[in-house]
């Protein structure tokens, strides 16, 4: 029987690695387009990093840390309008600090406090998915939706490895294709589902073999290669803008962490592995990148710190500082318009937590 | 007033509402070219076009989760799930998102989507095509469920299933689509959810019921007719409840039989009893009565008729009670 | 982007067309062994032609038609060995004639009638899926389960085009792969789901692009020819027995009968093409191979013929002589040891019917 | 006996059970290499191998799917669900397979699985880690639910479930898994299915409850203890219903109190308020009344105790209903 060939099964990569592999550029990228990409990068590290010793000093819940995922996240990102929509998962909970959300919002959704909640339509950022796969869906019906309504936005949903194994995964990429949704499948092949590793999840030689399955082009990057994803990120935008539909890209990069804050991945994996790719991880390459093209000085890189520094700071502030969620938000926004049985409910605890007993 | 089948009043309403509202679009298997199994969206296809009657794939899940993103575009979609039992691979985008992303949003985002199908049995077909799944739906937070009985009601609640600011799951009884004639008001024409119906008054008995069982409980208020004045109580939208009409109800006749075709364990039935149980105790006479398709796959459809609540099953229920 | 190329889209064809595309074979059939095939395929079909009478006498209910589509269930089922395990859908409803199963067990299941269940295990034939696609991953189970045990078993998932779109088929495709299931998935590509053209199912250049994704092997052959079919499956089979896992096979065919009995295809369906079609059917491109092989006298199609008929004569018979079915079994087999109210409501329910009420 | 906490109860069911029957075997995800992100199946990969202990893909209708087919093969797969709304995908194979299958082969195969999640709140974690699915799962046809509070519990009815002939669904208090503590009997250890367990006894009013609710009502009864003497009944199995203990209890004090954390419409509870509604009228000396997680998606953590039921509600509604 015929096997299909596998879809490239080298990976994309613009940034060398300053010795013998030489730095590619992307064009169309301006001096302070690559600072700013850089600025988003040292943002999403900084919300990663703050957010591990918040944890520890029990001042969020559990937290899906996303260490040496920034790149795909902050590049992809970069090849986006701001009309754009973006469909997260819990390791992308921090991706609309790229879209002027304030740290203070996710940091709440983290302390479990109602005001971790907002309005997608603000930011053009959906709610975090926590259950896998389920919002590819989704984004591919919004995006079908935009295209319906003649509007030119693109929709991008990002998931991991472990989704593709998923039906809702399967049935939402078909969808966007059959209806030649504008949307781009941002796949974070990071090797691990938890304590799953990619070989018990798919027998594919890539995930982006499965693409041809949907009829849609895939491509496959280095996902610690910030410049690589925003690349192929904007490919893809432009096909969906033109009409053509949705593409897949498998952003391949290594869980140098724990999967969250409550997973111990000693028990199983190769922590020899893990170093090795501690040292290569996104952001220091892409800051080694521009230093060698002599964009980076020592000073933008500590006042872009200290900006991001202060982002946390502020954020973990006014997250600490809301007030204590009334109960009655228990009861509200269940429904636009809800049974009456909520409000006696309602009426019921109050009494009840008033101390007025029976 | 036009005289319509049931399944013609659903296909009015659609007519109806796309036309009054451009927001409005139907999705789902077969409902385009063929005009759906049943033909309840049979014309939407030419009138209004592709892209607002749309033949989707054939994935239950990835239809409703569109939905929720054609939502997050504008759009007031309606699902049509081709059956029942068919419905189920949906249950998972119902549970984890339809009935959450409103609230998830703190209330900012409105998810109003229909979801609606035929459901139930007596129809003599192959297994699956005859579940009563509404406790799973009733069940779900943040959604609201309707049932109606008569022509009249499929259009007037499915109209207000697709207005309302929520997400609406409407059953439709199959074994009626076209079997039911009645007079259905013309154009523009809302039953609100959340209220029940008098089906037939009566001062003895109540008989509740919803969907295909209100005519069956129809059928056996008139077998009683020399024996009791029973009182028939559609309650049409199962999510909101019209409590208030369940509760007057037994309070007037202190008896009450309900009549649920889905099985029994944990079925709404089980939600009104308890409802009785906990606010009509010092007006009932006797026990409130389930009579209730049974907790067992639903039978292969030579023996269906013992599976399906039948006007003897109904009668001896009520008989019972009235003697209690 | 790269476009990943589509697998063989070129249809696989064994048997000609008796005048510019010369008729091939296949090694290893004996003259006995091709004229078993017609046997089956003539027994398929006589089952298909005479139940669509029987529906319209009214002696059973709902039928799904396979006219057409004998030629994929005879070919695949004749690659098999006794122990190997088929998971018809309702469009594979009469296969387990091929297995031995008496049509009066099939008929009895048309006719809403208990006596149409059977024990999957007499026939090793798995009960009919209703909802699509949902027994995919129950054929991957099954075949990992015999794999871990030693067993040499196989299996084999028969579903449609539109089931490709299910997640249902995805993850058990893919739980196949990655236990290295010894499954054949066999998608009868018949190009509609009942009103839904293949166009607006997949916008794969051919559902088999499918099998790479799951890293298996894929063929696409031509469904109307029960040759090529046999050949992919044995090919398959032996693939899965050699420890290698699962295969895809896209069989393609028309649909030229309606979905079922209910429907009405003209509404949809380009009748022109369904007249083409027809005139190409299965059973007489392998009887034509047949006869210029000159393997297959009339006197013999006359006794086959008549063979078929008379299984349908006798299971009809049987079917309507069965006794009406009790209503006890309402409640019988919902469980192994059921909970004691089912046995009160069966007292009570034949109190009510024996009349006497309350 | 040892004193082990609930997870360790379960592992140690485990544990005895897969050497018992080497036909059993465990599948789903993070069960193997992890151990469970609970690690309620650590160390049966080491010790019982790769093939009884099995990292699934994540995929949860593929796990129960497949789970189907391991069953024809001749195994007794007990599948984990790795949190309760986790376990929304698999639905559709528990309502159209898993419940029907033995049905569908007119009783002649058997489909002896085990399904088996962590399930409730008051944990502390993001959404969808927190649901009480039981209604889903107890309404469905040809399966059984058991709900254990204890941890001796936690292994004897996992292990009544391994070893049934029928599909059978554990749900496991996560709340309790490692701060509840208790004697559990060694080695092999059996709760029979369909027995009800009397928690406290007393005479004045019973407090009807399973999972992480018993020891809530416990502490509710120790709230009474000067007002009323509190009967605390563990339903333990809500399918078979041991529904002569619910009657028996209900008959002795006359006054029921039903605390489920599941939202409250169409939950079990209403199940056992319809029960008594039907059979108990004569015994109640009161309403029955519910006291249960409300109608809207379970919230964010820093609010979810006040969607619990609470040791003041229960206390609340007892009062009441003893003043009634
Ligand atoms: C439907 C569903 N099943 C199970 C889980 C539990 N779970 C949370 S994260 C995770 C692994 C996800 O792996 P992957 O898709 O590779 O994403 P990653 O965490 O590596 O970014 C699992 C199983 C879940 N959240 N949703
Ligand atoms: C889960 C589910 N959804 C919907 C249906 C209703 N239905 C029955 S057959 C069918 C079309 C199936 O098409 P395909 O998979 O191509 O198989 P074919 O009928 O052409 O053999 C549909 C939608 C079903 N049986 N199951
Ligand atoms: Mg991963
Ligand atoms: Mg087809």
């Amino acid at each position: 029987m015929a096997q299909v060939a596998a879809a490239e099964p080298e990976l994309r990569r613009v940034i060398g690695d300053g010795e013998t592999v030489a730095d590619g550029e992307v064009d169309g990228l301006s001096e302070a387009d690559l600072v700013a990409l850089y600025r988003d990068l040292v943002l999403l590290r900084t919300y990663d990093e703050r957010s591990v010793v918040y944890h520890r000093q029990g001042r969020i819940g559990t937290y899906a840390i996303f260490w040496n995922h920034e790149a795909m996240q902050a590049g992809a990102a970069f090849a986006l309008g701001d009309d754009d929509w973006i469909f997260p998962s819990y390791r992308e909970s921090a991706i609309g600090l790229l879209r002027g959300m304030p740290a203070e919002t996710i940091l709440s959704w983290w302390r479990g406090h109602p005001a971790g909640w907002w309005n997608p339509a603000d930011y053009n950022v959906a709610s975090i998915s926590v259950p896998i796969a389920t919002h590819v869906p989704h984004a591919a019906g919004l995006a079908w939706g935009k295209k319906l309504r003649g509007e030119d936005a693109c929709a991008i949903a990002f998931f991991g490895d472990g989704a593709t194994s998923e039906g809702a995964f399967h049935e939402g990429a078909n969808f966007a294709a059959v209806m030649r949704a504008p949307l781009v499948l941002l796949c974070n092949n990071n090797g691990w589902a938890i304590s799953t590793p990619l070989s018990a999840q798919t027998r594919a030689e890539a995930l982006v073999d499965k693409a041809v399955g949907y009829g849609m082009p895939g491509t496959r990057v280095d996902g610690a290669d910030v410049l690589a994803v925003y690349e192929a990120t904007r490919e893809a935008v432009e096909r969906a803008r033109g009409g053509e539909g949705p593409s897949f890209i498998e952003a391949v990069t290594y869980r140098t962490a724990p999967h969250a804050t409550a997973d111990d991945p000693r028990v199983y994996i190769d922590l020899e592995r893990v170093e090795a790719e501690k040292k290569r991880e996104c952001v220091g390459r892409y800051e080694g990148y521009l230093r060698r093209l002599g964009v980076l000085s020592d000073e933008a890189v500590e006042e872009i710190r200290g900006d991001a520094a202060d982002v946390m700071r502020t954020g973990i502030g006014a997250a600490e500082a809301e007030s204590p969620a009334d109960i009655g938000l228990v009861f509200e926004h269940a429904y636009v318009d809800p049974p009456p049985s909520l409000a006696a409910d309602l009426a019921d605890l109050r009494r009840i937590l008033g101390g007025s007993s029976g | 007033m036009a005289e319509l089948t049931l399944v013609e009043a659903i296909n009015d309403c659609f007519h109806t509402e796309l036309e009054r509202d451009e927001n409005v679009m139907v999705l789902g298997q077969d409902v385009g070219r063929a005009g759906g199994v049943f033909r309840a969206t049979a014309g939407l296809l030419d009138r209004f076009g592709a892209d607002r009657c749309v033949d989707t794939p054939l994935a239950e899940a990835g239809i409703l989760g569109s939905a929720v993103g054609l939502c997050m575009a504008g759009w007031r979609p309606v699902c049509e799930m081709q059956y029942d039992a068919f419905s189920y691979p949906a249950l998972d985008q119902l549970i984890t998102h339809v009935g959450r992303y409103h609230w998830r949003t703190g209330g900012r985002m409105t998810f109003p989507l229909t979801i609606r199908m035929p459901y139930g049995g007596g129809v003599r077909a192959p297994e699956l095509h005859d579940d009563s799944p509404e406790t799973y739906y009733v069940h779900t937070p943040g959604v609201k469920v309707a049932i109606p009985s008569t022509p009249a009601d499929a259009k007037g609640l499915l109209a207000a299933a697709i207005r309302d600011p929520d997400p609406v799951v409407v059953f439709e009884p199959k074994l009626h689509y076209r079997t039911m004639r009645g007079d259905v008001p013309e154009g523009d024409y809302v039953v609100p959810l959340g209220q029940a119906r008098i089906a037939r008054e009566g001062s003895d008995l109540t008989l509740v019921a919803y969907g295909s069982m209100v005519p069956l409980s129809e059928q056996a208020a008139d077998a009683l007719a020399g024996e009791a004045s029973v009182e028939v109580l559609d309650i049409r939208t199962l999510k909101p409840l019209d409590e208030e009409a369940l509760l007057a109800s037994a309070a007037k006749t202190g008896r009450v039989v309900i009549v649920q075709e889905a099985p029994r364990v944990a079925g709404f039935g089980a939600e009104l009893a308890a409802i009785l149980a906990e606010k009509a105790m010092l007006d009932l006479r006797g026990p409130v009565v389930r009579v209730t398709g049974f907790d067992v796959p639903y039978p292969y459809w030579q023996i269906e008729d013992a599976y399906m609540p039948s006007v003897e099953r109904v009668v001896d229920a009520a008989r019972r009670l009235l003697r209690f």
